[in-house]
């Protein structure tokens, strides 16, 4: 099931969402075999992070809440990985993040000379009071953000990814958009939530507070995805909840070109990549339909 | 349905030596001998440990005292609360009629010793540790054929446990190995099973998160060892590339093993 | 289970969501015989409205998605009700909204004069675009009703209900308290989210989008309520995703004083507020503790 | 589980005739007779109708077009997709062996209509309209004694039902009267049963939006009639002060019966 997405060749309209495995070239390696179309890596940044202790993940049936914390050896300290990268023979999009609009900058230029063929922004992460909150829930700094990043990426395509916490997720995209954003992802996990654990009287999370995603958070997605087509003409990576080709066909139904895959690794394996792909097709060929035709058909 | 850690009261403390003690809980899990269970501390840590004993109504976790978790496990009391997850992975195999042996270094006893009292038959344990002190679980494999090792001699015989196993494959025909214990003692044993042609199964250990396959923060290879293992075969093993030789930290920096294994002391 | 709050003897620490079931005086009367504490009526608005067409309320399994869109029958054009509710022996709680300060003021003086025991200002509908979303996610809005509504309300305490949507709810919780609030109750739905059918290519709800509650949120409610309750010393009503006895227990952690139930009612029926008020019981008892002792035990 | 509307094709439409037509479709539900199903049209509404026809693998819709909604629904055709929820409510009781009474008035045999079928031995059945025209599933029931009744006598016994039903009872000792149609006939028929001794159980209908007891809008006095209802027996009949008084519009005003079934005309 091809898909031409900026200008590249997918061979699925399935994307690995941040965080979700892409630690290492093997494992991206792996799931790109699986079916994936484009894989992204967990998200990069400015300095080494060890992120939060465990629990970090917690299994909610409906969906997962996490607050792992933005982990990461930091741009500068991944030489190896690198190289494998750059041997890769699969689409990859390089997630990054920062604390500043120099630190995302920063990052970006560096990142981009390792040439990804997509630069995923994370101006959404809430596992970290500092990273990034701040610029996705406000027009104005996510604009800033893009409009700087883009000045360092030369021809990588840069994509945004938004939090369904901003009051008008539709305002942030339009500011991406005019910044010059190539594409956007939407979204990142929602709540915050909190656990506590009654017996021991704590809350789970060792950060206490996490995002939520998975299947309970679809509706949030599709609606998110929904307003930002209303707003802007970007291509859009529908992502939140997405775990069967159905879920694909209304999440491009709100208005996606491609569908990011995350917590139905957990339920369905590393597979979902290919099975999604193969129960959309099916639906497509059922229906008599095509991608193209049904991209934004809700709207009508 | 949602896994949130349940919150299990200690009911048994079983000190083996100064650094090394058994959890027990009366509470049944459903457990395939190799899988291992995330006991969370609150406001201390959550990581994963390997059941070490089994049955209906009752497991037990043990652990060594190495570090900030660990210390802390080992000195908890009877009727203190531990949080559960799990139990998670794959847990090892088995054919039945197998002539298997079974080969631990220090607490690599741990995920082996529910398969050893799984597995009916004739098996032949070969278990090593630096001393007599650190020798786990001494009366339980009683009826089998047991080689203790003990680097200093203190033990058994004096010497790895690698070279036992030599010994042992030399005089038996053995349809597969079974072992757990430091990767290094890990990959001789691998590569003494390959030299001669027995299948192995190894169990592997790295930082985890979720648990579950989702985070990454496990991988090994292209393989994440919280579903995928921890339990890997002779197959996955010749193409599991960082085997013995690459992990990732908590910040998800690949480094070698012994920058791994010595990171957390810091 | 006597709970006092605000001054009032409570029988139960639940307490009716407002716009489940509390239509009318018999229902209200018959909740409050299955073991709830304080009923909170539908909320009340400055105009008859009808609320959108249906769908207005789809079941999500893990929890509820509604656009019921504030239907109401308007503040003078309830007289029988009022007459009615006068005879009451429950304490009840008058919920009002309106499209400005002006229109919640105008309500709130007139239902105050029907002396209901508690009035809860819904600062906090997502279902309407005119009502009410502004102020609860801007504290300045916030104060502003607040302080405008306790002006006309005499001795009756005032509950505003706040929505998760703010970005920061301790903030508005914060300024709720400023404004003169008695006590707080949160939250009303997250998300919104939307459905789409994939057949007919439609949003599932008439109104396109609606607020997510029920189990699925329940994990939003209780980090909202944290925070409030590290912003304010003021009583919260926990509301959101309340299903069974432990669930009121990690409320009150969190820091409740009352736990609101609403979806819980579709898969516990409407004795879900006796059945949450005795599984809380037996866990005060098993575990040898007290309501007052676990309130706010998750901070310590 | 997730219970948003299921799309299902029309198999088949029956116009009855100009005002009156069934909705037939090839799937199976889960059913007691006197249950009700959501019908989605999109971007028009959703509406209650009672299930008319059941079988294991079809079942049909009966809708008398009235307003903005049924007057669509009636006139979709073959092939059209169409939103189903439920099947939502309690449906009829019955006692085995029972010797029963069913009293239908204009569309409200639509609800009895199963369960006739459905009960076996003896039963007598009362059914009403204003004219020929407008009588349902005339020959649906052969073989059970059946009585017509019009308004202007086009067809079977010029009158009402509730006449018809003083005579059966003359000679019939009912154990229970099903009864459904316009709320007004339903009360005299509970009359006519309460004054003979004879339980009875009617079907009402109020606006609802969830159609499973959560949103109120559907109450009739303390009863949600989504859950609680559509059928009521005697007991609660007796309790129900808003019967045949009071229903809620949309707004969730309460309001008048005449007041009630007038508001939607303007
Ligand atoms: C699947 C799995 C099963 C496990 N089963 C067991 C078990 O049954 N019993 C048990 O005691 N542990 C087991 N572990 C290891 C355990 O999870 C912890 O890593 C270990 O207890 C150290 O944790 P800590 O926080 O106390 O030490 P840290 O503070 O993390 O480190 C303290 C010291 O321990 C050393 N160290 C840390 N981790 C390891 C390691 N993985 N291997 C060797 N040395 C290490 C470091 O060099 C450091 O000096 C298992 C791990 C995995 C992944
Ligand atoms: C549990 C339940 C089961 C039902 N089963 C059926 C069924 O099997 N077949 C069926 O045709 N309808 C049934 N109804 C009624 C149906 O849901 C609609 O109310 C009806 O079809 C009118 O909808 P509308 O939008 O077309 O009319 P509206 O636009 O709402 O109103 C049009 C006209 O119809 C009249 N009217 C509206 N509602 C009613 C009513 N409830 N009773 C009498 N007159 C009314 C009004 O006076 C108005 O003039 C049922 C209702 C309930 C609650
Ligand atoms: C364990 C975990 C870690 C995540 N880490 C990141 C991350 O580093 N960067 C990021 O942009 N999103 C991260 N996310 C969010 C996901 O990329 C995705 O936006 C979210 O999970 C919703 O998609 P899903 O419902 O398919 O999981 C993480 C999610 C999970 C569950
Ligand atoms: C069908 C429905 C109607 C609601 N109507 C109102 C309302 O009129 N006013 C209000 O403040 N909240 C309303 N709510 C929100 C609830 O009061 C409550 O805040 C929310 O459902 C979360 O609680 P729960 O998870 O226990 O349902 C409504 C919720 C539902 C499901
Ligand atoms: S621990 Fe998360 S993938 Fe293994
Ligand atoms: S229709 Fe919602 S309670 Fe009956």
């Amino acid at each position: 099931m091809n898909v031409n997405f900026l200008g590249k060749q997918l061979k699925s309209p399935t994307v690995l969402a941040s965080g979700i495995l892409g630690n290492s070239f093997d494992i991206l390696e792996r799931v790109h075999g699986a079916g994936c179309g484009i894989v992204t890596m967990k998200s990069i940044g400015p300095a080494p992070r060890d992120g939060h202790n465990n629990p970090t993940v917690i299994d909610l049936g409906h969906g997962l809440i996490n607050a792992v914390g933005l982990p990461t050896p930091g741009f500068r300290h991944m030489d190896e990985e690198w190289e494998d990268l750059e041997k890769r023979d699969f689409p990859l999009s390089a997630s990054i993040y920062g604390g500043s609009v120099s630190e995302f900058v920063e990052v970006a230029k560096f990142v981009a000379e390792k040439g990804p063929d997509f630069i995923e922004l994370n101006i959404s992460c809430p596992n970290s009071a500092k990273h990034g909150m701040l610029f996705g829930t406000n027009p104005e700094s996510s604009f800033d953000v893009v409009s700087a990043v883009k000045r360092v990426t030369g021809q990588i395509p840069v994509i945004p990814k938004l939090t369904p916490q901003a009051l008008s997720i539709g305002e942030i995209a339009k500011a991406c958009e005019e910044a010059g954003a190539d594409a956007l992802c939407a979204i990142n996990t929602a709540g915050p939530g909190m656990l506590i654990d009654i017996e021991s009287r704590k809350p789970i999370l060792a950060y206490k507070k996490g995002g939520l995603s998975g299947q309970m958070i679809r509706p949030i997605a599709v609606r998110c995805v929904y307003e930002i087509c209303q707003q802007t003409t970007l291509p859009v990576i529908g992502l939140g909840g997405v775990t069967t080709g159905r879920d694909a066909v209304e999440m491009i139904m709100a208005g996606a070109t491609l569908v990011g895959v995350g917590s139905a690794v957990k339920s369905r394996g590393i597979d979902v990549f290919s099975t999604i792909t193969r129960e959309l097709a099916q639906w497509l060929e059922d229906h008599g339909t095509t991608l193209e035709e049904i991209r934004g058909a809700a709207h009508g | 349905m949602e896994k949130k850690p349940v919150m299990l009261k200690i009911d048994q403390v079983q000190c083996h030596n100064e650094n090394y003690a058994t959890l027990f809980f009366n509470h049944g899990i459903e457990f395939i001998p190799g899988q291992f269970v995330m006991l969370w501390l609150p406001e201390i840590d959550e990581k994963p440990y390997t059941v070490s004993f089994h049955s209906k109504e009752r497991f037990g976790v043990t652990v060594e005292a190495k570090g900030r978790f660990s210390q802390r496990a080992v000195a908890l009391k009877p009727g203190d609360l531990v949080g559960v997850r799990g139990p998670f992975g794959n847990g090892f195999s088995f054919d039945a009629h197998a002539n298997v042996c079974f080969v631990a270094g220090g607490c690599g006893i741990a995920p082996l010793a529910p398969m050893i009292e799984s597995v009916p038959g004739s098996k032949t344990i070969i278990q090593g540790a630096r001393s007599d002190d650190y020798l786990l679980f001494k009366d339980r494999f009683s009826g089998s054929d047991v080689h203790y090792c003990t680097d200093d001699g203190s033990f058994g015989q004096k010497g790895f446990v690698t070279d036992a196993l030599a010994d042992a494959m030399a005089n038996n025909m053995f349809d597969m190995v079974y072992t757990c214990g430091p990767e290094v003692m890990m990959k001789k044993v691998f590569d003494l099973c390959e030299a001669n042609s027995v299948r192995c199964q190894i169990s592997l250990e790295r930082y985890m998160r979720c648990g579950f396959g989702v985070c990454g923060a496990c991988v090994c290879g292209k393989e994440r060892v919280c579903v995928d293992g921890p339990v890997f075969e002779s197959q996955q093993i010749r193409t599991l590339d960082d085997f013995n030789k690459k992990a990732l930290l908590k910040s998800g920096k690949a480094v070698t093993l012994n920058d791994y294994f010595s990171w957390r002391s810091a």
